[in-house]
């Protein structure tokens, strides 16, 4: 039996590949895809956590965070679109037009 | 045991792939496709967990929903000039650091708290008939953020249209 | 589920129902919509806030949906403020909504939500809950903040708070899954008492058929989760390192949204962080309180230091509430009753003097907010001395001048800083009230003491506008006045809110 | 009572609000109908008072279960002359500026931030407890902001107005950690619960204690307000106000609140010597530092900024010494004189057309007379001579120094002896520049030269009378009066156990008479170096014969004084006082905290680059350091 450390550490480096993602994309609909992968990473860790804890709390909660995460997607591709209508670019190293 | 065993490494192979391609890909239509391929490999995973409902969910909802929706975004707006870019930014150094830290931290603490975790042998009572014990959790404890859930999908959609759409 | 379970949820219900009216109006009439809107959202606010007070005294209830809800008075004296806070952005934004033709109806449905959404932030005594909360305020705001879909800053400010936004929600997520492993709960009362038995809930309860499978609640997992979810909070209230969002979405969001962010969304989080914090994890104090210290600190040097530089008026007051998320924060890390009650005052404090000043700024902003630069404010003490004065009477609360708010707003968080014996906090924090007051002077010095530079035109200033400013000078004199009944309320709520850890009380 | 502060608080806001629509004639009735009205009402509480202390309880502020404040006003005797003091010179001075404002714009504004001011000085003063002492005291650190500003456009005018309340405010700080500690140490803040309290308390000798660290950090508050070192340098920049405005906050009342604090707070000093000792010695330094600037100056108005700055110094002394009262009564003596002084410079100016260059004044004498005559009696009420206002309350201060039991105590009073003198040399050289000697004006200016308006002169008369006869009610045993004013305001003041030893009054008399000599000294000095020699110097265009000698000698002296005084002062005053110490270390200190803010919120400014992967970066590297914390925490 693979031990739930395994999945733990599994979830992690998936979460750690979210991030690298996020950090290191430049098109705006990839990072965006990162976060996904991040969030299959948390949901990772509950299903294997409930299923040591024989606790369904965990599974749950995984169906609300893909519940979130649906509405986070229709919500951050419409944002998507209205930025492309201003900019006409995806490129998130462009959208910089407020610092300092 | 052995097959068990086997269809994790085989998943969790599946998984890392595809999330590496997934970030490493420049077409972004790549991406998706790659992004499919980890979802598939993670409800993969649930199922090995015993939990049979939130791998279908994991299915329909995200590959079957989540990805198209990325796919309608990506043939929308044009990504062409964005493919030829490069697509990593300058520094990549100083965030590879960052990123290897973070690999290292929770590492550490996982490695930490191994001792508190073990599977035992499988099969306990309450992960038996998996979706209906969800259904029953859902519409009895759970009834409040389920219902909640949906003012939230309605908040999404009001959203969506009042971004994407063209003239209110 | 009992009746008195919708009882409790009857606020919330109200405002989705408000919110769900305000948005079908405009299918079946097209004229007067417009109008309608508004005074419909008031109503519902107006009735959400009833169905708090009728639920009076909030001190006996009890859990409600199986202890997934806790209305008590900590979260009573939050909702309130939501709805009062709801209710002055709906009634200063009615003049930014018409000049720049956004859409009515659903600005106030997804107002309506937001608020419902901090408010089921507010009173949520589970994990699950406070993250389906925190999810609809923040999709609420995600749109709000980019409204004007035509302006490219405002959509690119919702996109990086919605970008930003989702990133730290998954560190979030992930502290929360951790802590679900550490402690087998989501309740936070249940959390608290796995980590005070240091034997998670599983254990605990194991039936006998059932071989205890899980020891001891590992402490390193405790403290990755608590480390992921401070990212969280932190995140939300907009505290140092993870700030950094905050001026450039408070700049390119409508005026009236950024007072709506900087003073609900802010106070929602806050609630959260506390209740999490001060409930769940109040066993591993001594782990995270260093956190807090360190980023209080930061918050307030930031951001003022940062708040010097500014030019534009809207960022100046992002980095400042930055500064002011410092200073809840150092009451904060107090950790004590007296803390948690210094922290609500503050917020309350903050809302009306913040919300005050967005509204000078919005109205003055014009269309388009194209007068949102300091120097736009030379001669404004000359030209509409109401509005001035008003202007100047939020800042000073801001900097902490004696009879307003924000005078005793600070007092008690010192106070309550030093009483937990945080001595150089306190007395940092102090300077930096100081050097804070170096920027709100300047626009003080730019109304009353330069010539104006061109003509800027101020228009008049219409009923709903005058009582927002109105309203919210009055009560920032009044707190600075006779600041007892609301410091007692919060007393009161902080003391509820842990008494029950004192005796384990579920 | 409330009506005290409450008359020019009403006649701040009519004249806010509605002053803008009245003709200045109705503007100044509302102002100075609320004044003399507050005034008339403090004279009748005052007298009413006797030797009684009254505590009047208006409704609670802040009702706590362990805190708890209220509104109310406490007169004492201490209270009483302080707000005798506010509200009368702050009558004549309203009255004042009715001529002295008339013809500027805004002047409704002008009167509104004055009344304004009034009655958060008032509140201050009468406050009985800390925190609406607090709320007096941010107030009229406010005031006194907006009408150092008053004159927006002038550039330095505005940037004036910010630091005096940047500056203060760093005083204030420690004020406010004060007041906290305060509450903390005696769970109040009403002064009848904190002084019993306090009179309890073991004396603090070592100085490690709770009440040495609260009598430090209250000191601060009355540093920064009362503009001594190391935070005076506001005041010389404030005189960039209107001149009433200088008069009125930065000599009589306002910069005085620092001392009526330490005043109030004797209960809790006398517990706490080493604060004490701190107190003196800052007074000390502070009064001669601020002489010695005095001298060279050529600004009419900074020089009386220094002068101020010193006197405060001398009033701090006296406090740090445990002689209250002394400090009280000069500080009431020195509101008569030192407003005065500054009117009567505003009358000059007024003269002059505007010109503050006392090198551009000179023979005002007959032009000018009322404003001269009035200017003379404060000035001889500054040196301290016999009989004016200041001769009694200087030397009560002197004499109180020489026998204190304070460590150091004839050293201090060596010190304050030389101020007197340098005090009577630069206030000597002001007043032979200005109205003696030639004309040195353009002609332009020179021919229209006037006499300033009755309105603008009777107070000035009443300030000279007071001047002269305001000691008198200090009049030293000694000399065969009884010092009523002492001895009524004892009930107060707490004075040190033993702090005085019992002196001889040949000693005193003797004391009395070293001082009048280092004064007269000091005008003569002044005389001669500034008057004398510029006229030997007309001579020797005239006359052309004899003059080789004449000059020699003339040279010749000179170079002994040079020698002997003006070089070590010019060097002493200008080059490393005026330039290092003042310019180069407290300019710079502030230069250098304005640049290191402003390249820190650069550095800032870069991290908010406006691209959101790096803003990402930002957030993985706070998540980063958590975790790292948490890592060392757990291990």
């Amino acid at each position: 039996m693979v031990p739930l450390s395994y999945y733990l550490i599994l979830a992690a480096i998936l979460f750690v590949i979210g991030v690298a993602g996020f950090l290191f994309k430049r098109n705006i609909v990839t990072i965006f895809m990162s976060v996904e992968l991040m969030l299959n990473a948390v949901n990772l860790t509950f299903v294997s956590l409930s299923y040591s804890l024989r606790q369904l709390d965990g599974q749950i909660f995984v169906f609300f965070v893909m519940v979130v995460a649906a509405a986070e997607a229709t919500i951050g591709l419409a944002i998507i679109i209205t930025v492309f209508r201003n900019r006409e670019s995806l490129n998130v190293d462009r959208i910089d037009l407020m610092k300092l | 045991m052995v097959l068990h065993d086997f269809f994790f490494y085989i998943l969790a192979a599946i998984i890392l792939g595809g999330g590496i391609l997934t970030i490493t890909r420049r077409n972004a239509v790549h991406s998706a496709i790659f992004l499919v391929m980890t979802l598939i490999g993670v409800a993969g995973l649930f199922l090995h967990l015993q939990a049979e409902f939130l791998a279908a969910v994991q299915v329909f909802l995200y590959v079957g929903g989540i990805t198209v929706l990325f796919l309608f975004v990506i043939m929308l707006v044009n990504l062409d000039e964005a493919a030829k870019q490069r697509q990593f930014n300058r520094q990549w150094g100083l965030a590879l650091g960052c990123v290897l830290l973070l690999v290292a931290e929770v590492g550490y603490f996982l490695y930490q708290g191994r001792d508190s975790f073990s599977f035992a042998e499988s099969s306990g009572v309450l992960l038996q008939n998996n979706t209906q014990a969800i259904a029953m959790s859902l519409y009895g404890d759970y009834l409040l953020p389920f219902e909640i859930a949906s003012l939230l999908l309605l908040v999404a959609i009001i959203g969506a249209v009042v971004m994407a759409k063209k003239q209110i | 589920m009992q009746t008195s379970d919708l009882i409790r949820i009857l606020p919330e219900i109200i405002l989705a129902v408000a919110g769900i009216v305000v948005m079908l109006l405009g299918a079946f009439q097209k004229q007067n919509a417009g109008r309608m809107h508004p005074a419909i959202a008031l109503l519902g606010l107006l009735g959400a806030a009833g169905a708090i007070a009728y639920q009076y005294p909030w001190r006996s209830l009890d859990p409600a949906f199986g202890g997934m809800l806790e209305l008590d008075a900590f979260s009573a004296f939050f909702h309130i403020l939501f709805f009062l806070v709801a209710a002055l952005v709906v009634l200063s934004s009615s003049e930014y909504v018409a000049q720049e033709r956004l859409a009515s109806g659903e600005y106030h449905a997804l107002l309506l939500f937001a608020t419902m959404g901090m408010g089921l932030m507010a009173s949520s005594n589970d994990l699950i809950m406070i993250f389906i909360g925190l999810e609809i305020s923040s999709l609420a705001s995600y749109i709000l903040v980019g409204f004007r879909r035509g302006v490219a800053t405002s959509s690119e400010s919702s996109l990086k708070y919605f970008l930003l936004g989702s990133f730290a929600t998954a560190f979030l997520l992930y502290g929360i899954a951790l802590m679900f492993g550490a402690t087998g709960a989501t309740n936070l009362t249940e959390i608290h008492l796995a980590l005070q038995a240091e034997q998670n809930t599983v254990t605990a309860m194991a039936s006998p058929q059932l071989t205890p499978l899980v020891g001891p609640v590992p402490t390193a997992l405790v403290g990755l989760s608590i480390a992921l979810l401070f990212v969280g909070f932190a995140f939300k209230v907009s505290a140092v390192p993870f700030q950094i969002w905050t001026p450039d979405v408070y700049q390119g969001a409508p005026t009236p949204v950024t007072a709506f962010l900087s003073t609900g969304s802010k106070a929602a989080a806050f609630a959260v962080f506390l209740r999490v914090f001060m409930v769940a994890l109040e066993g591993s104090a001594q782990d995270w309180v260093w956190l807090l210290w360190v980023s209080g600190l930061l918050s307030m040097v930031l951001g003022n230091l940062a708040a010097l530089l500014q030019t534009n008026i809207k960022r100046m007051l992002a980095y400042s509430s930055i500064a002011h998320a410092g200073y809840i924060l150092v009451a904060f890390t107090a950790h004590s009753e007296e803390g948690v009650a210094a922290v609500m005052f503050y917020l309350a404090a903050y809302a009306l003097m913040n919300i005050g000043a967005f509204a000078v700024v919005s109205h003055f902003g014009n269309r388009g907010e194209r007068y949102v630069e300091m120097e736009h404010y030379a001669g404004l003490g000359y030209r509409a001395p109401l509005l001035a004065a008003s202007m100047t009477v939020f800042l000073l609360s801001l900097i902490g001048i004696p009879l307003t708010g924000g005078f005793f707003g600070k007092f008690y968080i010192f106070r309550a800083a030093l009483h937990a014996d945080l001595v150089w906090l306190t007395v940092l924090g102090v300077l930096n009230s100081a050097i804070a007051a170096y920027y709100y002077l300047r626009v003080i010095v730019f109304m009353y003491m330069h010539p104006a530079a061109e003509q800027i035109p101020v228009e008049r200033v219409r009923p709903a506008m005058g009582f927002v400013l109105i309203f919210s000078m009055a009560a920032t004199f009044l707190l600075g006045i006779f600041p007892q009944a609301v410091l007692d309320f919060a007393s009161q709520a902080a003391a509820l809110l842990l008494e029950n850890l004192g005796n384990g009380v579920l | 009572m409330w009506l005290i502060p409450i008359l020019p608080l009403l006649g701040a806001a009519l004249n806010g609000l509605w002053g803008k629509r009245l003709p200045l004639r109705g503007i100044a009735a509302i102002a100075v109908g609320a004044v003399a009205c507050s005034f008339l009402l403090a004279l009748i509480a005052c007298l009413s008072l006797g030797d009684a202390t009254r505590m009047e309880v208006y409704f609670p502020w802040i009702a706590g279960a362990d805190f708890q404040v209220d509104f109310n006003l406490y007169l004492d005797p201490l209270s009483a002359v302080m707000s005798l003091i506010v509200t009368g010179v702050g009558l004549l001075i309203h009255i004042y500026s009715i001529g002295y404002m008339s013809g500027e714009k805004g002047v409704h504004r002008f009167f509104a931030y004055m009344n304004l001011f009034l009655f958060f000085m008032l509140t201050l003063v009468l406050a009985g407890n800390y925190l609406l002492l607090l709320v007096g005291w941010e107030g009229v650190g406010l005031c006194s902001y907006l009408l150092i500003g008053y004159y927006f456009r002038r550039e330095d005018a505005a940037d004036a107005g910010k630091k005096a309340f940047i500056v203060t405010r760093l005083g204030d700080l420690g004020f406010l950690i004060g007041l906290i500690l305060l509450y903390t140490t005696f769970g109040s803040l009403d002064y009848l619960v904190i002084f019993p309290e306090a009179a309890q308390f073991p004396v603090d000798s070592d100085g490690s204690g709770t009440l040495t660290l609260i009598g430090l950090l209250l000191l601060a508050g009355a540093v920064g307000k009362s503009a001594q070192i190391p935070l005076y340098v506001w005041l010389p920049d404030a005189m960039l106000g209107p001149t009433p405005v200088s008069a009125l906050i930065h000599a009589a009342t306002m910069v005085t609140a620092g001392v009526y604090i330490i005043a109030r707070s004797s209960p809790i000093y006398v517990q706490a010597p080493e604060a004490l000792m701190v107190v003196a010695v800052i007074g000390c330094i502070t009064a001669l530092y601020a002489a010695t600037i005095g001298i060279l100056q050529t600004d009419i108005k900074r020089i009386l900024a220094y002068s101020t700055i010193s006197q405060l110094g001398y009033m701090v002394m006296a406090c740090g010494v445990g002689a209250f009262g002394a400090a009280v009564f000069h500080l009431m003596t020195h509101a008569f004189f030192k407003a005065l002084l500054f009117l009567g410079a505003g009358s000059v100016i007024h003269a002059m057309g505007g010109e503050q260059d006392i090198r551009k004044m000179g023979g005002l004498r007959k032009k000018i007379p009322v404003t001269f005559w009035t200017f003379l009696f404060a000035s001889l009420a500054l040196i301290g001579a016999f009989p004016f206002a200041g001769f009694f309350s200087k030397d009560e201060i002197l004499w109180r120094t020489f026998t204190s039991s304070t460590g150091g105590g004839r050293l201090l009073w060596v010190l304050a002896l030389l101020t007197a003198g340098l005090t009577a040399v630069y206030i000597g050289r002001l007043v032979f520049l200005t109205f003696f000697g030639e004309s040195r004006a353009d002609p332009e200016v020179a021919s229209h030269i006037h006499e300033s308006p009755k309105v603008m002169t009777i107070p000035l008369i009443v300030l000279a009378v007071l001047s002269l006869i305001g000691g008198w009610i200090g009049w030293p045993r000694f000399l065969g009066g009884s010092n009523h004013f002492e001895r009524w305001l004892e009930p107060a003041l707490a004075a040190p156990a033993a702090a005085h030893a019992a002196g001889e009054e040949s000693l005193e008399f003797l004391l009395m008479g070293l001082s009048l000599a280092v004064a007269a000294l000091g005008v003569y000095i002044a005389y001669y170096l500034f008057l004398k020699r510029r006229e030997a110097a007309d001579r020797l265009a005239q006359a052309s014969g004899g003059i080789y000698r004449l000059l020699l000698n003339k040279y010749y002296v000179d170079e002994i004084y040079r020698f002997l005084f003006v070089k070590p002062l010019v060097m002493g005053s200008t080059e490393v006082l005026w330039k290092t110490l003042d310019v180069g270390a407290i300019d710079g200190a502030v230069n250098l905290a304005a640049r290191t803010t402003r390249s820190l919120g650069n550095a800032l400014r870069k991290i908010q680059s406006g691209n959101i992967r790096s803003y990402a970066g930002w957030v993985v590297l706070g998540a980063l350091l958590l975790i790292g914390f948490m890592v060392t925490a757990a291990s």
